[in-house]
């Protein structure tokens, strides 16, 4: 082994340390820096700040259009007008000099005064005390000193008040003399600010928004975390929540960040581009005036996505299409955001947003899309198979018709050929396509098919009770036409062989009843007699009301109705069917709770009726037939389908998207798709697959629209995630707005009446706006509730416009549903469902009343009898008869509508008489009138009630008084019979 | 991403080197462009003639509804859609419906619509944007003026007295609005309510014109109460009248 | 020019320098002996070190790695500590806003890379160890005390893994909890657990066994959370800091960074 | 190139990859050439390559570009680094050694340098260096946070921290309270045992392999196959429902893999005698209780009969042999456990529900 070396002083070559020193430390400094810098290069400054540049060019612009609106002469002759006050003041000056030396003077006075009365006021304070310590001593000398104390503090402080009074009183009067000598000028710098005020302001303001050296300081790293420009707005939201995991956690939203001109107002023009626009109609949302405004509810509270971003990809922005998402990639950097349960709402569904609050209900035509889903969600029934928890869906009655004595109706063949496919005979209907859909498509299946709608004829008969009703009496078609088109069917129902579904988007009131055609093919005269006249006596559940037909206008309605015929749904037979193939079916099934050797047997053991009846039962049971319509042994049987109550909030990787991969990964995709190809998911897996595995959901046969209609409602059913104080309908008034909204969809009433502004689908058949049924605007304001609940119980009691065809049907309604129509109308305005009776007038006012409701000439219009039509009156020109006003009305209501109808009803034929002022007082024209030779008669009979024509004149200029009056003579001075 | 980091940087950038040049001023506000001058008018004209071929005749009202309606009319009363002499055709409202620009200020004469004899006189006519219109009732019985415009305000005004009158402003040009009257149903008006003062409408013998025209080229559309409308691209030189003659035919 | 530097010669004689820089730039022997010895930071390196132990090629500089990984994870997790609440209410919010808003979110980033590079550089120290033999007489002591260390290391960065509340987090932990719950004789589902009872009454089950200690309930939730917290945030770090302590001691006592016997 | 991806796939799956990975193992450690620095260069070539090729796969992409994931590709470079390395310098050493040279650290081991300035600069250096590395690390990559914790919701696959991989991936062929609880604790236990096993005194504070071949072996086989290597195969490869995906397939939900694995006692008791199991358990279980005590008490005592196994005995003892022969099985168990799974669907030598006790 060698001797140790010499131990050498160093390791390393330092010069070469130094080199890595130097490196490295570079390498420290820059990254340091790079990292601050990304810190602090936040993409929401770039957007603020590009903001404010063109929001100081948009004020700059504005600016100088005010520089040009400015009239320079004006302002050259209002200083010149400075000028001469001046001058004038100046020839004044040593008054004025004087005058202010005096104000000087008295200010130091007032101060002075002011001072002593306070300092004595304190030493008051303490002598009191000290009184109150002496007191306590009981001592009586010391609490006679105290008080002698007190009284003589008193005394001073009086003083001291008394001249500190005269002092103000003084420098008050040389104020005002001041102020009278300098009037004209100060008039004159008046109007030179008003003129110039708004130029100045818009000037600071741009000032304000300029980049200035102060501007990048206040902004420059490290320095911003002092008061800086840019900064992240953001907004806390209380009982607004995100729902994680049995925790909620209040909303903080920072979208206004980026969308700086969200919550104001003027950034709507087409210039303004997303981040800068305003928000589309600020009266309703986001504005401080508006009933949601941004700082209670935020943004994310409607629009999903992540609160508390601050980044385009990570707030979770959804594109609508596949352009816009490429656009959005190559310009914000959009990724999709996997890990964000709740991404925004694409636009065309963001009124899904709307239901966290409103649970369904908002019914506005500010919310079309997702009022036409729920009316569709309704109409279609999807909540007879798959349970929604929103009071809009619960306890509503099987959407279809019932089939517990479909036999007295109809026969098997017509209801096997219906099943098969419902729309080749109603072009309209509701009733969805079961069978021979793309994933149970071959020989086989169509045999196994065809075995199960007949199975599903013969349990329905088998179960059906059958009546025998006999033929109803002659009728003319031709009549029974006019009827049809008249009296009221056509609000409910179409009778359209061409009629397609998508054209009459989003109104459906005229499919809530069946199309009527073909019904020749389908039905037996002598039910359909029996059904039109009494519809509740074959079904006591149906909706269809009765029109109280006679025997001659239904036997004319069935002549018609019946002379609608297709020969290729006539003389039908029942198919036959593959005995195996039904057998086979038939096994599965027992073998769900048989073994196989028990299943042959009992198979063995049934006849053909009997495996008919059981796969019927069977396939019932697999198709849910009975979440439509009542089927007997069916009554209680849960619904087939998956709960949709939270369906918006189901985690995407929930959702199956078998084989298709050309659908994007979204809930609103995944359930667009499959409202339009319900099977779609099976694609691939068709043989792969049982026959009783695969997918069962019906084809509705929706259109794009329909369908995005429905997935705006469905991706608003949420878990909850706002508390209960804030969501709406929570007072009684909003509950029974959407109790009464959802009774007007069940019966239809839009069907005839227009009601919130939707409505009156009857009127594609009724020609003469006259004949219409009549709006219900405004109806909670005008009639007595007492009286609407006697009129929908029975609607045929009496009528006030006589010389309507179309009859308000008898409904059958229960107690319960006109009360919740009675609170409805009565939320809807926003009044008492009840009045008090009024007291009865004086003479005066009956007569003034009775002589404007003359020279108005009200009775033109109003019927005050029986109408003569002969006289060529048609019926477009009459209104409402006044005789029931009484019993009708309400007496608060009759006054406000005479002098203002057109705010409660738009379009009304009743005219306006009474002018609406300025300052929103009407004035009246009837003090003129009265003078017209031709109202001679009733001035002299109003003058006997007045002392002057004076005073006559004054009372009738008056349109409270006269309005009063008139509904005095309509309430008190009409009777019935007159 | 890397776009707004580097745009930040740069804003960053220059900020320093604003601050170590001493600081930039404010820049002074970029002169823009004043609001959009009142146009003059030009020297220019459109004139021309309605045709109408094998046109119905007016036909009769019937006024039994309001005796006081028959007394005035002792020959009784026929619509007035199609007045005109043989193969003209009156009350055709013209008017330039693109192509100018600039905007022009109301006139303030007033337009008078006057309710005659149960009928609106004029029963065609056209108003500018902000020029008052002032409706009036002649005849000694209720009347009411029931405007039915569907971008201006509507307005259902009774006028009960003779010679009642009241004076009314449009805010938005629209052509046409509906004026009817819900006592006497076959009371039908129509008023063409447009941002610019270059309309007429045809007379009796079809003809009509529209005077001081800027000029240019235009868009002029007809306008015929049951008839529908045409349009017609025009070109007006200054000091000359350029012609635009329409033809319109019954449907039947 | 005259005057900065007399002005640097006044700085550098005055008595608040010198109380701080007591050596000066060491120039000789006995100063580079002095500055090792008088500061309290340096004064964990022996004043002369073997050659060998000067070579990154010997040490690979891992066990250095990872100390200093572990002063970066206690800065940054004491800055982090300002912003995280460690409620299931505010954890995971807190996390997105030191993303979306917080000043230097990024401290986040690096304590996370920090924990899973200190993981790595621990374990690497140990196999050099083993491959020099360094746990041999007479460091066999140390060496127990870098295993605990190892342990420890991968214990804090377990109960770290939960605090951000994110799925990642809670089913990382859930999986590796479950675990506890066969502990032998200890977990509810471990073997012989059945056999502890005290007359017929079960001591281990579901509610009282190793997995819940570990997680503070029978589920994932606000108890376990704290717990981590505090094991991470605290006790944890305590632990390792002491037995980090005793580790470098007895590297010194053991002669020194390692080298040939 | 598909037919590569579909072969690696196939190789990759764990019986293969596990046996190819040993052989790979045991030719790696007796090889020279693979050890010096042209070996060495070739090596991360090669290693370079697959990765840089493989990321061209969108699946092996997605599931390495995971921000978590990234540290264990760090870890497959680092240790693989440091294995050849140390390698290299064992390999030097012992060349030294037989050429009757002393080693490198003993001929600068007498040299004692002054630690300022050389190591405190060196170390204040790599300080700077890893601040730059560890926030240029912190730019690029950002932290993972998912979804908010749902514990109604279970990711699939559900992982534990990445560094507890392999003890998951263990979870596949042993209860949790082996793989969980037996097997962790035995690995501290026998870390911290190391010390105390190993009586050669040679190969203290140098790198060699000649001189201390049988204690590197066992201690590289443990670390670099059984721990590290379950890791990348845990992480990588493991993906929904805890199946195995080859590195370039498709992590789809749905896949299903035949899962009917049976125990020792059916084996044996059913499949080999044709007899029913006997309801007593002690019976039932009587083949594995008995493999197990063969395994753990009587096979120690037959392998000191072996010539190479005796050496070892006689140097350290019996306690010592006994303590480390215990250990080395515990651990070769699970190699044995591995192999038998795989290629005889074995799921417990010793299946006594009754107490949880199944091994």
């Amino acid at each position: 082994m060698a001797a140790p070396k010499k131990t050498p002083d160093r390791h390393y070559d330092f010069t070469s340390m130094n080199k890595w020193f130097a490196w490295s430390s570079l390498a420290l400094l820059l990254i340091t820096v790079w990292m601050i810098f990304e810190d602090y290069a936040k993409p929401w400054k770039r957007f603020q700040a590009e903001f404010r540049e063109l929001e100081r060019q948009e004020l700059a612009q504005e600016a100088e259009a005010e520089r040009q609106r400015i009239d320079q002469d004006e302002i050259a002759r209002i200083q010149a007008e400075i000028e001469s006050e001046e001058a004038r003041l100046d020839e004044q000056r040593s008054d004025l000099d004087e005058l202010q030396d005096r104000l000087a003077d008295l200010d130091d006075k007032v101060y002075e005064a002011d001072v002593d009365a306070r300092t004595t006021k304190s030493h008051l304070d303490t002598e009191r005390f000290s009184y109150d310590v002496a007191q306590q001593t009981g001592d009586a000398d010391k609490i006679a000193a105290a008080s002698l104390a007190v009284d003589t503090r008193r005394a001073t402080y009086q003083e001291n008040r008394i001249a500190l009074e005269a002092f103000t009183e003084q420098r008050a009067q040389v104020k005002a003399e001041i102020d009278r000598k300098m009037a004209g000028l100060s008039e004159d710098q008046a109007q030179l600010i008003a003129l110039q005020g708004g130029l100045e302001a818009l000037e600071s303001r741009v000032a304000d928004l300029g980049k200035g050296l102060d501007y990048f300081l206040l902004n420059a790293p490290v320095m911003d975390m002092l008061e800086p420009n840019l900064r992240i707005d953001q907004v806390q939201l209380t009982g607004l929540y995100q729902n994680i995991n049995f925790t909620t956690v209040d909303r903080v939203d920072r979208c206004v960040t980026c969308h700086v001109a969200a919550t104001r107002a003027g950034f709507d023009e087409e210039k303004w581009e997303e981040p800068f626009r305003s928000h589309p109609r600020l009266d309703l949302f986001v504005s401080s005036s508006s009933p949601h405004p941004y700082t209670q509810f935020g943004c994310t509270t409607c629009h999903g996505g992540l609160d508390r971003a601050t980044d385009f990809a990570r707030a979770g922005h959804s594109p609508e299409s596949e352009e816009q998402k490429a656009e959005w990639k190559h310009e914000w950097g959009w990724e999709k955001q996997k890990y964000l349960d709740t991404p925004i709402l694409p636009a065309k569904y963001s009124e899904a947003g709307c239901i966290g609050c409103h649970a369904g209900n908002v019914w506005t035509p500010s919310s079309t899309t997702q009022d036409t889903g729920r009316e569709l969600i309704m109409r279609m029934g999807c909540y007879g198979c798959h349970k929604i928890d929103y009071p809009a869906y619960t306890d509503l009655p099987r959407s279809g018709p019932s089939l517990e004595r479909v036999a007295s109706k109809t026969n098997p063949a017509w209801a096997y050929k219906w099943i098969e496919a419902p729309r080749d005979f109603h072009p309209t209907t509701w009733m969805p396509h079961f069978f021979f859909q793309e994933n149970i498509e071959g020989e086989l299946n169509e045999e196994r098919q065809r075995a199960e709608i007949r199975s599903v004829v013969a349990y329905i008969w088998d179960r059906s009770e059958e009546v025998s009703y006999p033929a109803p009496p002659r009728g003319s078609s031709d009549r029974g036409e006019t009827l049809f088109d008249t009296v009221g069917c056509t609000g409910c129902h179409l009778r359209d062989d061409e009629a397609n579904r998508d054209d009459y988007y989003p109104q459906f009131n005229r499919m809530h009843g069946p199309n009527l055609v073909r019904t020749g093919s389908k039905v037996d005269p002598g039910w359909l007699f029996a059904w039109i006249k009494d519809p509740k006596a074959y079904n006591p559940e149906t909706r269809m009301p009765s029109l109280r037909l006679t025997d001659q206008e239904a036997a004319d309605l069935v002549a018609y109705l019946m002379s609608s015929r297709d020969p290729a749904f006539e003389n039908l037979t029942l198919p036959e069917v593959d005995g195996e193939v039904r057998d086979e079916l038939v096994l599965t099934y027992l073998q769900g709770t048989q073994t196989i050797e028990q299943s042959r047997a009992t198979l063995g053991s049934m006849d053909d009726t009997a495996r008919d009846v059981y796969l019927g039962q069977q396939t019932i049971t697999k198709y849910g037939c009975f979440g439509c319509h009542n089927v007997a042994g069916f009554e209680d049987v849960k619904p087939i389908g998956v709960e949709l109550t939270e369906e918006g909030s189901k985690p995407i990787h929930q959702f199956d998207f078998g084989h298709i991969h050309d659908v994007p990964h979204t809930r609103q995709d995944w359930i667009k798709t499959k409202m339009l190809q319900p099977r779609i998911w099976d694609h691939g897996k068709e043989t792969v697959k049982d026959y009783a595995e695969l997918y069962r959901m019906p084809d509705f046969g929706m259109s794009d629209r329909e369908a995005e209609a429905i997935v705006a409602n469905v991706l608003g059913f949420t878990k909850e995630s706002v508390v209960t104080a804030r969501r709406a309908d929570q007072t009684p008034g909003a509950a029974a707005l959407a109790n009464g909204r959802k009774l007007i969809t069940r019966f239809n009433c839009q069907g005839c009446h227009l009601i919130e502004d939707i409505g009156q689908a009857i009127k594609t058949s009724i020609t003469d706006p006259g004949l219409w049924p009549p709006n219900l605007a405004a109806e909670g304001a005008r009639v007595q509730s007492d009286w609407l609940f006697e009129y929908l119980h029975d609607p045929g009691i009496e009528s006030m416009r006589p010389w309507l065809n179309v009859r308000m049907p008898t409904f059958g309604f229960q107690d319960g549903d006109v009360n919740t129509v009675l609170s409805y109308f009565a939320a809807r305005e926003g009044r008492d469902a009840f009045l008090s009776e009024p007291g009865r007038p004086d003479q005066r006012d009956l007569t003034v009343g009775q002589g404007v409701f003359a020279m108005l000439q009200c009775a033109k219009c109003h019927p005050a009898g029986p109408v003569d039509t002969s006289a060529g009156v048609s019926a477009a020109e009459l209104a409402p008869s006044l005789l029931l006003a009484r019993d009708r009305l309400r007496h608060d209501w009759v006054d406000d509508w005479i002098k203002d109808p057109l705010s409660f009803v738009t379009g009304t034929k009743m005219p306006v008489f009474f002018s609406q002022l300025d300052d929103g007082s009407y004035s009246s024209p009837l003090a003129q009138g009265i003078d017209l030779p031709m109202w001679r008669g009733e001035k002299d009979r109003m003058l006997r009630h007045f002392d002057s024509e004076a005073e006559l004149k004054e009372y009738l200029a008056d349109a409270e008084k006269v309005t009063a009056a008139m509904r005095d003579h309509i309430w008190w001075g009409l009777k019935r019979g007159s | 991403m890397n776009k707004y980091r580097f745009l930040t940087f740069c804003l960053l950038a220059v900020s320093l080197l604003g601050i170590a040049c001493g600081g930039g001023g404010d820049e002074a506000a970029a002169p823009t462009a004043a609001a959009a001058p009142a146009a003059a008018t030009g020297s220019g004209a459109i004139t021309g003639v309605i045709n109408y071929a094998n046109g119905d005749p007016d036909t009769a009202i019937g006024m039994d509804a309001d005796p006081v309606c028959v007394g005035l009319h002792a020959e009784g009363a026929v619509t007035e859609q199609v007045v005109g002499d043989e193969g003209r055709l009156g009350n055709v409202f013209v008017y330039i419906k693109s192509g100018l620009s600039g905007s022009f200020p109301a006139s303030a004469d007033k337009v008078v619509l006057d309710q005659q004899g149960c009928m609106y006189n004029p029963h065609v006519s056209g108003v500018q944007v902000g020029q008052p219109v002032v409706i009036r009732n002649s005849d000694p019985t209720l009347h009411n003026v029931h405007a039915l415009p569907t971008a201006n305000a509507e307005f259902n005004k009774g006028q009960p007295f003779q010679n009642m009158e009241f004076e009314h402003k449009f805010d938005t040009a629209e052509v046409m609005v509906r004026f009817k009257c819900d006592v006497h149903p076959w009371m039908n008006s129509y008023m063409g309510v447009v941002s610019h003062p270059f309309f007429a409408v045809s007379g009796t013998d079809g003809s009509y014109s529209i005077e001081n025209v800027p000029a240019g080229t235009y868009t002029v559309e007809a306008w015929h109460e049951t008839l529908g409308t045409q349009t017609m691209e025009v070109t007006v030189a200054d000091d000359a009248a350029a012609a635009a003659s329409f033809d319109f035919a019954s449907a039947g | 020019m005259e005057a900065l530097k007399n002005l640097q010669k006044n700085i550098v004689k005055s008595q608040i320098w010198k109380s701080i820089f007591r050596v000066g730039i060491p120039t000789d022997n006995r100063k580079r002996a002095l500055a090792m010895l008088g500061n309290v930071v340096l004064h964990l390196h022996p004043i002369k070190v073997k050659k060998s132990g000067l070579r990154m090629s010997y040490t690979w500089c891992m066990g250095g790695t990872a100390f200093f990984l572990f002063l970066v994870e206690t800065i940054t997790g004491i800055l982090l500590m300002f912003y995280y609440r460690p409620t299931v209410e505010y954890a995971y919010f807190d996390m997105i806003d030191l993303r979306e808003a917080a000043a230097f979110g990024i401290m986040r980033e690096l304590h996370r890379w920090g924990a899973h590079a200190m993981v790595i550089s621990v374990w690497l120290h140990m196999f050099r160890v083993f491959m020099t033999g360094s746990y041999k007489p007479p460091r066999e002591f140390n060496w127990n005390v870098g295993v605990i260390l190892l342990v420890l290391t991968l214990l804090l960065s377990f109960t770290g893994y939960l605090l951000p509340w994110d799925q990642l987090a809670i089913w990382a932990i859930t999986v590796g909890s479950n675990m506890a719950r066969a502990t032998p004789l200890l977990g509810a589902e471990g073997p012989g657990a059945a056999l502890l009872q005290l007359g017929g009454t079960k001591l281990i089950h579901v509610g009282s066994d190793a997995r819940f200690g570990l997680i503070a309930g029978r589920t994932i939730g606000n108890g376990t959370l704290i717990r981590f917290y505090v094991l991470h945030c605290v006790a944890i770090p305590f632990v390792a800091a002491c037995l980090i302590a005793v580790h470098f001691w007895r590297v010194r006592k053991d002669g020194g960074i390692s080298g040939p016997v | 190139m598909e037919a590569i991806k579909s072969l690696i796939n196939f190789l990759s799956y764990p019986q293969w990859s596990f046996t190819l990975s040993l052989v790979l193992f045991w030719l790696a450690m007796r090889s020279k050439l693979l050890w010096t620095k042209a070996g060495g260069w070739v090596l991360l070539a090669l290693i370079t390559l697959f990765f840089g090729l493989a990321m061209l796969d969108p699946n092996f992409f997605v599931v390495v570009a995971k921000p978590d994931n990234v540290p264990i590709v760090m870890m497959v470079y680092l240790v693989g680094f440091f294995w050849w390395f140390a390698m290299h310098k064992a390999h030097e050493n012992d060349r030294r050694i037989a050429d009757g040279e002393p080693t490198f650290e003993k001929s600068e081991s007498e040299d004692r340098i002054f630690t300022w300035p050389d190591l405190v600069f060196s170390e204040f250096i790599c300080m700077v260096l890893l601040t730059v590395g560890m926030v240029l690390w912190s730019i690029l990559l950002k932290a993972p946070l998912e979804e908010p914790a749902n514990t109604s919701v279970a990711p699939n696959p559900s992982k534990a921290p990445w560094y507890f991989l392999g003890l998951q991936e263990m979870l596949v062929y042993f209860d949790p309270w082996m793989a969980g609880v037996v097997l962790p604790g035995l690995i501290i236990v026998g870390l911290m045992a190391i010390p105390y096993i190993d009586t050669n005194k040679k190969g203290n504070g140098y790198y060699t392999l000649k001189e201390r071949r049988t204690e590197i072996w066992l201690f590289m086989f443990g670390f670099l196959i059984l721990w590290c290597e379950l890791i990348v195969i845990g992480t990588f490869l493991r993906g929904p429902n805890w199946n195995f995906f080859g590195p370039f397939e498709y992590w789809d939900v749905n896949k299903v893999e035949p899962l009917v694995n049976v125990d020792l006692s059916e084996l044996i008791w059913i499949q080999i005698l044709g007899v029913g199991l006997p309801s007593n358990f002690l019976l039932r279980e009587i083949f594995g209780i008995v493999f197990t005590g063969f395994y753990f008490l009587v096979l120690p005592v037959i392998l000191i009969k072996n010539k190479f196994v005796n050496r070892f005995y006689q140097d350290m003892g019996p306690t010592r042999y006994y303590v480390g022969m215990t250990l080395f099985l515990t651990m070769m168990l699970m190699p044995i456990k591995m192999y038998l799974r795989w290629f005889l669907n074995l799921k417990y030598f010793v299946h006594i529900q009754e107490f949880f006790l199944n091994l």
